[in-house]
């Protein structure tokens, strides 16, 4: 059978008549226009992109803390024990949408294009604490990967990478002009591309030559729609297939309602709130700890989210996702006592925190407000400030993101997510603890050797131990107050299923794993 | 006698935030056939109210006709009338002229098509022979250029020219009675002049009934035949044209052709002034109304209204000093006796 | 010939009154005042919408009488539904939503109020000024407010919102920024037939100075348009403000202003409607109350209508 | 005419440089570095400088903005920062959403407000006029966002008659399709203008059925269909136009937060997207764009108007205010 | 009348209103006359033909275009500052239109006392009052009055007001122009004997501008009669309405009606045709030719100019020029 809209309403075809064996359309909301790229070389960090790119490209293979799941590549092997030597091998009879082989030279091309500083894009899965990757090519199968120094993060940053096709570009490496290359979508994922809507949507279809098992959908669609009640509406009128859900009464609503399945992801995110080092405020470690004390996590993950399965109290640095996750920390014990009398101590009583949050991620205001709440109970005055998410940012990494020291008084808190999917933190803290690089809050001199140590690392053993420490060591040095760590939840139409198998969010590894039933 | 058009008792309020504004309060006089009357009086006096309630033209929900008033066309009954048939009546058995031509017309229309207007309404005819008809008009209230003139907007015209086109409006529906209501106020003499001649020419080319609205005494005695003078919503006198000017009764009448300097004499002798201002027509006193700035006035006069005198055929007049009892019999007023 | 039949007549009926002195005026007590009352109060319409600002305005002031702090937070009874104990029911943080609501209004009525004053005297100046002058000053002084027109002022207001932190005089700012231009052209558009009248020409004519017969003469006299100008941008104001709350530019938390209480609502629209039904009657309750009484007011102040 | 057609265009020129200038320093003065969004980690100074350049925002603010109108001059708005693509391309791009929007919206707006204006003058005071007038004041007071969220639950939630938010269903490409996605956005979008003209339509059909002309008319024998089809109407539209040039603004601006609510790939949810992400070409590239399309509304208007009106077109020129 | 001292003389005085383009109006062109101190200067002359304009301009209220008027000997345009606020206490106007002259918004006190306050006539709030009580009283209103709105007020009542204030400052030259043209018949000869009255209890010179050819007949010493910008002849009212010499007064004395039935047809009605002309494009040589029954070839090229024809009686005519 075929999907399509030939049921009834003609907006309904998202859960229109798929057949037995799978068909039907799968749309999926993403809240920025996403659709003026289709080349998967500046997906960095913004979720639509990801999950726009997703249906199209695969990675090469993916690392988790259990297992890795091989896509493009088919094996990756130490060549040398110095950590710093490795050959990957790709499938074999692997096609580009367009018909042309998937080779070593594409892999090659990929990285090159990223490590090409005209392209402005972030170089984080082939460039490690500021040394590049290099590869060579072995023959069409095999290339040779040669990094400056070990990495603890490397298998988990560039088996992400999603390669995009040479012939496309001609094998120029500066693409970021190359408008009509860019939005051609030659990918090598489970879907190709049917049609771009300028602003509106992206239409995949079916690609049957997939190198693995074809898939069961009949298409993907990726629809450009920012409001959030707007998706809400949609998803109820069929308009969209699944949506993301972050407050507790749509997913108990969604929950209760037949309709709909909610799936519960953990997405290895970690919600935390950023003390400015700079801050004169923020200086003395017993102003922050005051904070700490003050603050009662419970009440603020129940608040802001709500329920257990969207976010859980964090009491560490790292996420339970993640590898080197120490789980005999226990967070920070509210003391109200204790806080007030280290407020007054140090002052912060007198003054008004300035508490910075970003307004386009979900849950943010909420968290703020009750912190702004509890804050108050110690007697600390604090005036909160919703920023859009790019001001935000060059807040908190103005430092990181122009390579000079910044200085950035104008905030004392904020609220931030990092996500840690990778299942290696390192790359996370090669911003943190570059040499200059400090980026909102406090690094002390012991968590930077002990990163260095941890990163460079040859041994599980010996990584685990110096994540550990660390983990430890930043806690004892309020260098950070950890929140949350959050779920993803999608609430879909029921008739959709397998969407718990798509394993990674908000990525959606493996679009072949969605099929709609009747 | 043939009265053509018969006013009985007319009394029109108009309701305002400020109260009830007595209009017209029970005026009654009547119009022959193909003369001209005229009505006078100062501004204010109920003039226009009463030749718009000839054309049916008064507003309902902030004027109210008063129960009682009669407005007889040849003994029918106007004030009874369905709209539609006040739609046939208006403009092809009586048609009006307005004072302000400029805004009389409409701006955003063409002179030909307002003129043509007035045709189409009442009778089916063919287009050329609505513009044949139109241009005839335009010649006939003197306009040399009327092919040139359908065409253009009232803007385009001088104050004259629109003067006679409203003119030529009122007359393209060939109407027994032409209201003209201060149809020359805003113009020059010399233009004024021109106006009156042709209405006069017009009124005896074609026999019609013209009822003349004016606060002009001068162009009253150039052109009517009877005058009706009018004073706070009420008619003060009437009489013929001569009688007005020369025999007349009332203090009011007398005190208004006494106000203009008198151009034969020419000396600068003090002008005879009427002491006060009119009546609030919200208020009106329950007296003459002219009561309070008359010279003689007496106790009666302030307490209550004047019967009619009747002097002549034409000639009466509402006025307490023509009571037997009152010890003026025989009235008549030098430049001395008023003061 | 004699219908006085009825009427009865002594013998003093006919004795000359003597003219009296000029008497005292004849009853003319109108003032202006009160006949733009009058007219108010004739108009039903009017009336409702003052008793419902009223009650809106004065409930705000009245907001700290509210048995709940309007930023307490009561995590565990968060989007209840309105009850005997919570009028409007909890918002998303469990916060009483009906003393949000009412300190929203504080909130929403003074960006209301302080933009207005500001757009008004802003306005005022610069559009009586430019048609006075005339001129250069005239040409200059609309050029600028040209500009202010031509813009396209919400993206501006967005852009200067990310400028200016989100406070509440930030807010008046802004909104006032963008508000006079419409009272300028208004005020310039009257000025320029005021100055032509006779009583300003006869006091030109008497020696008085430009500032004089600016301040004394025209705006005197047009402060009927102002006045309706002035409730109009209220209303504006409070829409603006709404809106760009709702974009999530709006004054800083926790405090509330009826947009951003909308904008935490919307979130939330599908399942707890009334967080966003309240708010949003209060702004379509005072800006249709205002803009009501705006154009009550021009009726009631039209000279043709009191006559 | 014509001249006065040359001399009012030339007006424009001055008031756009102007306000080139003007939104050009509020917008370079706004937080926030354009290009932060652009820069990753590991770059250069110089690899940062090189972009700086690129997008014209280095150096001082008066030399960015001599380049900018060069640029300008030569019909090239710039290249956008975020999007990386030429904006007179990502505004041409948009532009078709955003004016079938705008012009549904006026469409609705002017079919619906002549009929309810005239009516409602016509029945000045009584229980229609009273009715039309509570909504329009409705139609004024509503917040749009808040109109369109609810109306999004009525007709596409709970009835279910018409697609929430979009501008075609995936895959469906026909006029009805479209119509149907245009229905709710732009009728929220209309929403104000249609209560405004409606307003304005009322008040000035009353105060021309009390003009002297419309008394000659009747005085004519026309009937009150005839006077209100005749002569009242065209008299009434006349202003029409010019409101309708002023209210281009209205449109412009709330497409910004219509087209968000809707989901309409229209260029205001382009400027917001600008907005956030400190692209400042972009940003400046709508500035300019609505500008011009409110200058020249207006323009249009003002030339329509005075084509329409047989008396303005005489004393053309007269005033150079 | 031998000694009679000019107190404002006019020489070619022009005004013309540009109406955008090229395009002017000239509502005053070329305008010379000369007013004798204690004199009353009637203008008449049909409406819009540059009455109020000449007058206006006359007192300074707009910028001539071109020519000059001394006041006193001295250039009205040459003032220094302190001349000029000296010369608007001594020159004051009165209004056409008492309805727009009197701004609504202040107390009558408060108008009749602004040029006082301006001129600094009065030392005290307290002689402030008493002075604006006398010339109420003086203009026929009651102290009283002083409290009110002018909408409170009648044509004939606010003319009065109008009057107050230009007398409050003590002027010596007064404008009046058309003060009763907007006035009833019934109220017109009150306000004209009261601006008799104290015109002789003032000794001011002043000039009486109005349409109405009976008033300024009744009024004024001298007559100057206008036709489109331009005086046409100017003479002693008795002469100038016994003899008229130029056509366009000739026609306008004959079309004047009478309120005497019958009298009309007994004087020679002279009919003028067509319409005035446009002051916008006013026909070559003589302004009146278009519609003069006189109008000769000469007429339509040469502009004739105002001269004496008979002493003390100026016209602009061709067919006196052989005299
Ligand atoms: N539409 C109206 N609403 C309220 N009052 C009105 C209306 N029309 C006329 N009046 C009042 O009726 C009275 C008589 O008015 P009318 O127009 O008949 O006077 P008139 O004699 O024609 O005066 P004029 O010479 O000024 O034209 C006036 O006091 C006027 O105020
Ligand atoms: N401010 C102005 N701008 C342009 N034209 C003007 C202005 N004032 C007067 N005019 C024109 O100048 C001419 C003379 O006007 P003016 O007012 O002096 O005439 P008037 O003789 O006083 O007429 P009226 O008897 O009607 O008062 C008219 O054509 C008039 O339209
Ligand atoms: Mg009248
Ligand atoms: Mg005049």
């Amino acid at each position: 059978g075929c999907g399509g809209n030939q049921s009834g309403k003609g907006d309904k075809q998202a859960s229109g008549s798929g057949g037995e064996g799978g068909g039907g359309t799968f749309i999926v909301p993403v809240n920025a226009d996403t659709t003026n790229c289709l080349t998967p070389y500046d997906a960095y960090g913004a979720d639509d992109r990801l999950m726009t790119y997703g249906p199209c490209y695969d990675p090469l293979f993916i690392v988790n803390k259990d297992e890795t799941r091989w896509y493009l590549a088919e094996s990756l092997e130490a060549v040398a024990d110095d950590g710093c030597h490795y050959q990957m091998k790709l499938r074999d009879g692997m096609t580009w949408h367009d018909g042309e082989p998937i080779t070593v030279d594409d892999v090659i091309f990929s990285i090159k294009v990223l490590q090409d500083g005209s392209n402005a894009t972030d170089a984080s899965n082939v460039r490690y604490d500021g040394n590049d990757l290099t590869a060579e090519k072995i023959d069409d199968l095999t290339v040779n990967l040669t990094l400056a120094q070990p990495y603890s993060a490397f298998e988990t940053e560039f088996g992400r990478l999603q390669i995009f096709p040479e012939h496309v570009f001609d094998g120029n490496t500066h693409i970021i002009d190359n408008t009509e290359a860019l939005t051609k979508g030659i990918g090598s994922g489970p879907f190709k591309l049917k049609e771009i809507n300028a602003g509106e949507s992206i239409v995949y279809e079916k690609y049957d030559d997939y190198y693995r098992e074809p898939a069961s959908l009949d298409e993907v669609v990726i629809k450009v729609m920012p409001d959030e009640s707007a998706q809400e509406a949609a998803l109820q009128s069929g308009e969209i297939s699944m949506m993301r859900i972050t407050s507790q009464t749509k997913l108990e609503k969604y929950q209760s309602d037949d309709e709909y399945t909610v799936y519960n992801i953990p997405e290895g995110r970690l919600n935390y709130m950023a003390y400015n080092y700079q801050s004169p405020n923020m200086k003395d470690i017993n102003a922050r700890k005051a904070i700490a004390l003050a603050l009662n996590n419970e009440e603020i993950v129940q608040g802001a989210y709500g329920s257990e399965d969207l976010a859980i109290p964090a009491t560490n640095f790292c996420s339970p996702e993640n590898l080197y996750y120490n789980d005999e920390m226990k967070g920070y014990q509210q003391n109200i006592e204790e806080a007030k009398k280290l407020a007054e101590e140090t002052g912060l009583t007198e003054k008004t925190l300035h508490y910075i949050y970003n307004q386009n991620r979900p849950n943010m205001k909420e968290t703020a407000q009750i912190v702004q709440q509890q804050l108050k109970e110690i007697g600390v005055s604090v005036e909160i400030e919703g920023v859009d998410s790019s001001a935000f940012f060059q807040h908190l990494f103005a430092s990181w993101i122009t390579g000079t020291p910044v200085e950035d008084t104008s905030w004392d808190l904020a609220t931030n997510g990092m996500d840690q999917l990778n299942a290696d933190p390192a790359s996370k803290l090669t911003s943190w603890t570059g040499d200059n690089l400090e980026i909102g809050f406090y690094v002390s001199p012991e968590t930077k050797e002990l990163w260095k140590k941890a990163s460079q690392a040859l041994t599980t053993e010996d990584r685990d131990k110096y994540y550990k420490e660390l983990q430890v060591q930043m806690n004892e040095d309020y260098s950070m107050y950890p929140m949350a760590n959050t779920n993803y939840v999608i609430a879909a139409r029921k008739e959709f299923t397998g969407l718990n198998e798509i394993m990674r969010v908000p990525i959606f590894e493996d679009y072949t794993k969605i099929h709609m039933t009747n | 006698m043939d009265d053509l058009l018969k006013i009985e008792d007319l009394k029109i309020s108009y309701y305002t935030y400020a109260g009830e504004v007595q209009s017209v309060r029970g005026v009654s006089f009547s119009v022959r056939k193909g003369e001209t009357l005229a009505i006078v009086g100062e501004s204010g006096c109920g003039k226009s109210v009463t030749a718009k309630s000839i054309m049916g033209l008064i507003q309902v929900p902030p004027g109210e006709i008063k129960e009682g008033s009669k407005i007889l066309l040849k003994g029918k009954n106007l004030l009874e009338q369905s709209e539609k048939e006040w739609e046939s009546y208006r403009g092809a058995r009586c048609a009006m002229v307005f004072q302000d031509a400029l805004t009389a017309l409409n701006p955003t229309m063409r002179i030909g098509k307002q003129i043509a207007e007035n045709i189409t309404n009442h009778q089916k005819a063919g287009k050329d022979e609505v513009k044949k008809r139109v241009l005839e008009m335009l010649r006939l209230v003197g306009i040399a250029d009327a092919k040139g003139c359908v065409k253009k907007y009232p803007h385009e015209l001088s104050g004259g020219m629109r003067q006679r086109v409203m003119i030529a409006t009122a007359l393209a529906g060939n109407p027994e009675i032409l209201i003209a209501d201060e149809p020359t106020t805003a113009l020059d003499v010399t233009i004024q002049a021109q106006i009156m001649d042709l209405l006069a020419e017009i009124q005896q080319k074609l026999g019609m009934t013209v009822i003349l609205i004016t606060h002009d005494l001068g162009v009253v005695a150039n052109s009517a035949d009877r005058v009706v003078v009018m004073y706070s919503g009420k008619v003060v006198e009437t009489g013929t044209c001569t009688e007005i000017f020369e025999k007349h009764k009332h203090p009011y009448t007398w005190a208004l052709l006494k106000a203009a300097p008198d151009m034969e004499l020419g000396s600068k002798q003090k002008l005879v002034a009427i002491e006060g201002t009119p009546p609030d027509l919200i208020l009106p006193p329950k007296g003459c109304p002219f009561a309070e700035r008359c010279g003689h006035c007496m106790k009666i006069c302030l307490e209550t209204e004047a019967p009619r005198y009747t002097f002549s055929k034409d000639h009466s007049v509402f006025c307490w000093l023509y009571h037997p009892e009152s010890g003026y019999t025989d009235i008549t007023f030098d430049e001395g006796e008023i003061e | 010939m004699d219908k006085n039949q009825t009427i009865r007549i002594d013998k003093h009926s006919f004795d000359k009154v003597e003219k009296k002195e000029a008497r005292a005026e004849t009853r003319y007590e109108r003032s202006v005042f009160r006949d733009v009352l009058r007219s108010l109060r004739e108009n039903k319409l009017a009336i409702v919408c003052c008793v419902i600002l009223a009650i809106i305005i004065i409930a705000s002031l009245l907001a700290p009488l509210c048995p709940y702090d309007p930023d307490e937070q009561d995590v565990l009874s968060k989007l209840q539904p309105p009850s005997t104990k919570h009028w409007f029911g909890m918002d998303e943080l469990g916060r009483d939503y009906f003393t949000r609501a009412l300190y929203g209004g504080r909130i929403s009525l003074t960006v209301g109020f302080l933009s207005m004053i500001m757009s008004v005297v802003i306005g005022t100046v610069i559009g009586t000024v430019s048609g006075y002058m005339g001129g250069k000053v005239d040409a200059f002084l609309m050029r600028f407010t040209d500009i202010f027109m031509s813009v396209p002022s919400f993206l501006l207001m967005v852009v200067i919102n990310a400028l200016f932190p989100p406070k509440v005089y930030s807010m008046v700012i802004i909104l006032g920024l963008f508000e006079w231009c419409q009272i300028a052209r208004i005020t310039r558009a009257e000025t320029l037939s005021l100055k032509e009248r006779d009583f300003v020409l006869a006091a030109k004519h008497l020696g008085a100075s430009n500032v004089r017969i600016m301040f004394r003469h025209i705006v005197p006299n047009m402060s009927s348009s102002i006045i309706v100008a002035g409730s109009l941008a209220v209303a504006r104001a409070i829409l603006t403000e709404s809106t760009l709350s709702f974009m999530g530019l709006g004054v800083q938390l926790p405090k509330a202003s009826w947009g951003t209480m909308l904008q935490g609502a919307q979130v939330y629209i599908m399942d707890t409607p009334w967080l966003a039904v309240f708010p949003g009657i209060f702004i379509v309750a005072t800006v249709m109350s205002f803009n009501i009484l705006g154009d009550a007011l021009r009726n009631a102040l039209e000279p043709k209508m009191t006559k | 005419m014509r001249n006065y057609i040359i001399k009012r265009f030339l007006q424009l020129i001055p008031v756009l440089i102007l306000v080139s200038i003007f939104s050009f320093l509020i917008i370079h003065a706004a937080p926030g570095d354009p290009i932060q969004n652009y820069v990753k980690p590991g770059m250069s100074e110089e690899q940062i400088q090189t972009i700086r350049e690129e997008y014209g925002v280095d150096g001082n603010i008066v030399k960015q903005y001599v380049a900018w109108v060069g640029h300008v001059v030569r019909g090239d708005l710039g290249t956008s920062i975020y999007k990386n693509r030429p904006v007179t391309e990502l505004l041409a791009e948009k532009l078709p959403a955003t004016l079938i929007l705008m012009g549904a919206a006026l469409l609705i707006s002017l079919l619906v407000s002549i009929p309810l204006g005239l009516w409602a003058g016509l029945k000045k005071n009584k229980m229609t006029d009273n009715i039309i007038s509570f909504l329009s004041y409705f139609g004024i007071s509503v917040p749009q966002f808040w109109l369109a969220m609810i109306l999004i639950i009525i007709f596409a939630l709970t009835l279910e008659i018409l697609p929430s938010g979009g501008m075609r269903t995936v895959n469906v490409d026909t006029t009805w399709d479209l119509l149907r996605h245009l229905v709710l956005p732009a009728v929220v979008l209309s929403f104000s203008n249609t209560a405004v003209f409606t307003r304005y339509i009322r008040s000035s059909t009353i105060s021309q059925l009390e003009e002297d002309y419309v008394l000659t008319a009747r005085s004519k024998g026309t009937s009150r269909y005839r006077i209100l089809t005749r002569h009242v109407l065209k008299n009434c539209l006349l202003p029409i136009i010019t409101l309708v040039g002023i209210n281009l603004a209205g449109l412009v601006c709330g497409s910004f937060v219509i087209e968000s609510v809707f989901s309409w790939p229209g260029i205001g949810r382009l400027a917001m997207d600008a907005v956030n992400s400190r692209d400042y070409p972009l940003i400046m590239g709508f500035t300019m764009f609505s500008c011009t399309i409110l200058i020249l509304g207006n323009f249009l208007a003002d030339i329509l108007y005075a084509v329409a009106d047989p008396r303005i077109k005489q004393g053309m020129g007269k005033n150079n205010g | 009348m031998e000694e009679r001292k000019p107190l404002l003389e006019v020489r070619h005085l022009k005004k013309y209103f540009g109406l955008g383009g090229k395009k002017e109006l000239k509502a005053v062109d070329d305008v010379s006359f000369v007013i004798y101190k204690g004199e009353t200067f009637g203008i008449v002359g049909e409406s819009g033909c540059g009455k109020t304009t000449c007058g206006r301009t006359c007192i300074g209220v707009y910028d001539a275009t071109g020519g000059e008027v001394l006041y006193d000997g001295k250039d009205i345009r040459k003032q220094t500052k302190q001349e000029r606020k000296e010369f608007t206490r001594k020159v004051q106007m009165i209004f056409q239109d008492p309805y727009s002259s009197l701004d609504p918004r202040l107390k009558v006190h408060d108008i009749i006392a602004e040029g006082m306050q301006i001129h600094h006539l009065v030392s005290s709030k307290k002689e402030e009052e008493t002075m604006v009580q006398r010339l109420l009283r003086q203009v026929g209103l009651n102290p009283e009055h002083a409290g009110r709105y002018v909408h409170e007020f009648s044509g004939g009542q606010r003319q009065r007001i109008g009057i107050a204030r230009a007398l409050a400052v003590d002027p010596e030259f007064l404008l009046c122009d058309e003060p009763i043209s907007a006035l009833d018949v019934s109220v017109q000869a009150q306000i004209i004997n009261l601006l008799v009255r104290l015109q002789k209890e003032r000794g001011l010179t002043s000039v009486f501008i109005a349409h109405d050819l009976s008033m300024v007949r009744h009024i004024s010493d001298r007559v100057g009669v206008m036709y489109l910008g331009k005086i046409v002849e100017l003479a002693d009212s008795q002469e100038l309405y016994s003899h008229p010499m130029h056509p366009y007064t000739q026609a306008l004395l004959s079309a004047i009606p009478l309120p005497k039935p019958g009298k009309m047809a007994s004087v020679n009605r002279i009919h003028l045709q067509g319409e005035p002309p446009s002051p916008v494009s006013p026909p070559k040589g003589c302004r009146f030719c278009t519609r003069c029954i006189h109008a000769s070839k000469q007429c339509h090229q040469e502009e004739p100019e105002l001269m004496e024809t008979v002493p003390g009686h100026f016209t602009a005519c061709h067919l006196y020029k052989k005299k």
